[in-house]
């Protein structure tokens, strides 16, 4: 046989990565306990954030539902994990001003967990009662199936407010067109630089990139979570730190220092 | 009620990252067969998905909302598509397969080649050079558009190199670091789930 | 009214009409504009050529009919190419609906070169799980893949004989439309040491110039336009080369509208619809 | 496919084609057609590619040795708590579940996003510059990382020095969106053409088949 069976316990060419999670492990740990102890953090406001209760508080106004869509990501797209966490700030808002809210999903997984988050957020502010059962529900796992019940949905109920939080593709300039040709106010969050140009010519706010996990972090004001953002602005740090140490010492004729950040 | 879930996300993610850095052939096996049983759950949420389908077109019909009808439609090819796949299998040659090539292939591909009227019917409307920003976005997607195709470099000879050029320098410059930053979330936003940090997903705001 | 003004409000039927025209008339009066290999696509040629005849090529193709026009000739393309240079593939799918397009793409690829089933190629079929499949293929193909698409049990596929995992395979090629990609430069790049080379569809290509740079990936064939290429190297005329004319045309149309629709906007004098959206106010 | 099939087929891309001009009747069928029958599709091949082999078939073939039994039915349970969320009262039980399942694909992501992403991009961005012209090139590519990085710089506020990066970055960040633009005008019209193809060629017969 070509290849034998591996017994080993470790794998020593891994090693540098190890410590990469393990340092970024305490970056999140000491911003942790900084937090705790009362330290405040800077982060630098989000409109798109801003601009979302006031498109809930309009859409109350009008008698029109929502439209909130969590990307077409599974559970192992970060961006669905950031589009959750502002689900929670969107559902008790929307549980407080009590509007009607719909959230068709792509991922099966993600509708369970949707609607237990909107659930908890309707218990929360004690109306319950008032949670619609089946306003989130599952369309399809089809890219295009989804987007053909969405856009119908846009056309017909004619949502005043269309929020795209998550992992979208091909499929964002098709909703986003639709929606602004519905004239809704509409607020995107999207990980997927390539559809990034498409939100931020018919959205009205639209956060770049990393900026829905920042968003994900900094909606409940929570001391921890702001935490976590600093961790990862250390982390980036330490990232342009090592690359411009390694360049400069490339340039003096050692280029030994790359290999830590080659792994195996 | 929460702190079960919540172990239980501990112990399988900081699991999974042990693995990564055992290369023994079981401790491979291990991981193979936890990632099969994320297959098989994904497997069992479409059954509840399909039934949340199945019960919002099923409501509509009974409550004589507009278009009922048309739920109508969803529901019985629902039913039919489900039906002939679990009966006879969904091979290229199965009732299904043909059912597929026939109706969800020219659907889908139809659906998606529509985004070419709505990029042209964005680039009139929204796609102005109203700053400095915008311009270059503008700039740019005119110089990829025509030196990427034959016509380019009959205006052009240098066309095909300057996309290249746009392509291999800011281009890649910019996708870096947004893949540093993306890949920097996503390991802050994984970590806080597997610490017990994060627990929206379990439906628990606070 | 001025003309700018009744421009800015154009129905966007019109536009439509434009694009479809744009679309049709090459399609029945092609004149078959000259194309060059751009170099990234030189390179997976490049990559492909010099493997010695016997090494045994991984093709996973991961898509689906909906993109099939991007992908699907860029499939025939590249495997004509392993067959012409005598080199063994094996092909396999991550999604559901792609056997019904990799095994006519095959068939068509093997008959056009004189290639045989089992002997100088083999299909394993779908096989559901995309990081699953990927890492389990690292400790077994054949557990994995216990039977190929037709049923026959591996170990009766001459080409297979002594491929255990990846340690037998020279080169990957990847021919996606989804972070399929992703995970392939994750799991068999980043785990196994596998040189790769993607085909992707045009949206996808220009995320993945970082890759290149960093030698994850060989090669990178970038849509139709990319495949045209590819057949052009090879001297072939498939669909890919049919379509260049109208992608020419409906370019050329939709840089036109951006142009017309700035300069409408300045001769208006309107300052058009303020920016909707713009950057975090500090 | 036979004759009636294309059809079949063309009718339907023309139902969605449709839509360009205005929603209607003829597009809403498409729609809805697309909803169940894509549902079902994947349910199927769901059923026949995960439940069937991993589930189904281990218990009930040949003779399951306990080992067997026990790693077949841990997912069997996962998944059944899965599906009793139809009932609101079982959404606790599904929470175990979830749980299970986000676990795994977080403990994917770190490693996985640690290697391809930050290890890899970080150990090409500190490649030697190459010779001649070409360090210019180089130096650009160093410079739009930095600065887009400063973008993405959080937990200070925009001004001064990083104020100045971070509007660099935002050019960077333009001329990558613009080339994304490009290349999805691209890919659309490819698929586009591939659609006409299909009409003009396959099922009117107006240009010769290949």
């Amino acid at each position: 046989m070509p290849s034998e069976l591996d017994t080993r316990l470790f794998d020593p060419g891994r090693i540098n990565l190890l410590i990469g999670i393990l340092l970024f492990l305490a970056f999140l740990i000491i911003n942790m306990l900084r937090a705790r102890a009362g330290h405040s953090f800077f982060i630098r406001p989000l409109a798109g954030l801003q601009a979302l209760d006031e498109a809930i508080g309009r859409a109350t106004e009008m008698g029109r539902p929502i439209l909130y869509m969590p990307g077409l990501g599974d559970m192992s797209e970060v961006g669905t994990l950031a589009s959750i966490t502002i689900m929670t700030r969107v559902a008790r808002k929307v549980a407080e001003l009590g509007c009607d809210l719909e959230v068709p999903c792509y991922d099966p997984m993600v509708m369970a967990i949707m609607d237990g988050v909107a659930r908890q957020a309707y218990r929360e502010v004690g109306r319950e009662h008032d949670y619609k059962v089946g306003s989130i529900y599952y369309v399809s796992a089809q890219q295009f199936a989804y987007v053909a019940a969405v856009t119908g949905m846009m056309l017909r109920d004619r949502p005043a407010a269309n929020i795209y939080m998550g992992s979208f593709y091909a499929e964002s300039l098709f909703l986003a067109e639709t929606g602004n040709l519905t004239g809704a106010i509409q607020i995107a969050g999207c990980d997927k630089v390539t559809q990034l140009p498409f939100f931020v010519c018919a959205c009205d706010y639209t956060l770049l990139g990393e900026e829905l996990f920042a968003a994900g972090a900094y909606i409940g004001r929570e001391p921890v979570q702001l935490a976590t953002i600093a961790a990862q602005d250390w982390a980036k740090a330490l990232a342009i730190a090592v690359m411009l140490i390694v360049l400069l010492l490339t340039a003096f004729g050692h280029p030994e220092l790359r290999r830590i950040l080659q792994v195996s | 009620m929460y702190l079960g879930p919540i172990l239980l996300t501990f112990v399988v993610g900081a699991t999974l990252i042990a693995l990564y850095f055992i290369p023994h052939h079981q401790a491979q096996e291990i991981n193979s067969e936890l990632l099969l049983w994320a297959t098989i759950v994904y497997a069992f949420a479409l059954i509840l998905g399909s039934v949340s389908l199945w019960s919002v077109h099923a409501q509509r019909i009974r409550q004589r909302i507009s278009g009922w009808p048309f739920s109508l439609v969803t529901l019985f090819a629902l039913l039919g598509t489900t039906f002939m796949g679990v009966a006879w299998g969904i091979g290229e040659e199965s009732p299904l397969g043909r059912f597929y090539s026939m109706v969800n292939s020219p659907l889908a591909s139809t659906m998606f080649a529509l985004l070419a009227f709505f990029i042209a019917s964005a680039a009139f409307r929204a796609f102005r050079a109203r700053n400095v920003e915008a311009t270059l976005l503008l700039v740019t997607a005119i110089v990829m558009m025509i030196g990427r195709v034959s016509v380019g470099e009959f205006i052009w000879r240098g066309f095909p190199g300057l996309t290249e050029w746009l392509l291999d320098v800011p281009n890649l410059a910019a996708k870096r670091a947004i893949a540093i930053g993306v890949g920097l979330g996503a390991v802050s936003t994984a970590l806080k789930i597997i610490l017990g940090i994060e627990r929206g997903y379990l439906g628990r705001t606070r | 009214m001025t003309w700018a003004d009744r421009l800015l409000r154009l129905d966007r039927r019109i536009i439509f009409l434009l694009v479809a025209a744009g679309t049709a008339l090459p399609l029945l009066m092609p004149v078959n504009l000259p194309i060059s290999v751009s170099p990234r696509v030189e390179a997976a040629y490049q990559t492909i050529d010099v493997l010695p005849a016997g090494s045994t090529v991984l093709f996973s193709l991961d898509y689906e009919p909906d993109i099939s026009a991007e992908l699907q000739p860029m499939t025939i393309a590249i495997m004509r190419h392993c067959f012409r240079k005598n080199l063994h593939v094996i092909a396999l799918t991550l999604y559901p609906a792609g056997p019904g397009l990799v095994e006519p793409a095959i068939r068509v690829a093997a008959t056009k070169e004189h290639k045989v089933r089992n002997k100088d190629y083999a299909f394993l079929g779908y096989k559901s799980g995309f990081q699953t499949v990927m890492i389990g293929m690292g400790e077994s193909i054949r557990q994995q893949f216990p039977v190929d698409f037709y049923g026959t049990p591996l170990d009766s596929i001459p080409v297979m004989r002594g491929i255990r995992n990846y340690g037998e395979i020279a080169l990957l090629v990847n021919l996606t439309a989804s972070s399929a990609a992703d995970y392939w430069i994750q799991f068999a790049v980043g785990r196994y040491r596998k040189p790769m080379v993607l085909g992707a569809t045009a949206v996808m290509a220009t995320d993945y110039y970082p890759y290149l740079s960093s030698r994850q990936l060989l090669g990178l064939i970038g849509g139709m336009k990319g495949a045209a290429e590819y057949e052009k190297r090879m001297d072939l005329f498939g669909d890919a080369r049919r379509g260049m004319d109208a992608q020419s045309l409906v370019h050329v149309i939709v840089a036109f509208l951006v142009i017309l629709g700035t300069v409408a906007l300045f001769a208006s004098g309107q300052r058009g619809p303020a920016p909707r959206a713009e950057k975090p106010q500090e | 496919m036979s004759p009636v099939e294309t059809w079949i087929a063309a009718f339907l891309t023309l139902c969605v084609f449709s839509f360009l001009y205005r929603d209607n009747p003829f597009y809403r069928f498409a729609e809805h057609l697309f909803v169940g029958s894509a549902a079902g599709y994947l349910l199927a091949v769901q059923y026949q590619n995960v439940i069937l082999p991993n589930v189904v078939l281990p218990i009930t073939t040949g003779k399951p040795t306990p080992q067997t039994i026990v790693l077949t039915l841990i997912p069997l349970m996962l998944g059944l708590l899965m599906v009793a969320r139809v009932s609101p009262r079982f959404t606790g039980p599904a929470r175990w579940a979830i749980a299970f399942y986000v676990g795994i694909y977080s403990g994917i992501a770190v490693p996985g996003y640690m290697q391809a992403q930050i290890y890899a991009q970080l150990s090409d961005a500190v490649k030697p510059f190459a010779p001649g012209w070409g360090a210019v090139n180089s130096a650009l590519v160093l410079i739009g990382l930095l600065t887009v990085l400063a973008y993405f710089f959080f937990s200070a506020p925009h001004q001064g020095l990083h104020g100045v990066s971070a509007r660099v970055g935002i050019w960077f960040l333009m001329v990558a969106f613009g080339a994304s633009f490009g290349y999805t005008v691209m890919a659309r019209v490819s698929l586009l053409i591939s659609r006409v193809q299909f009409l003009l060629r396959d099922w009117l017969h107006l240009i010769p088949m290949s």
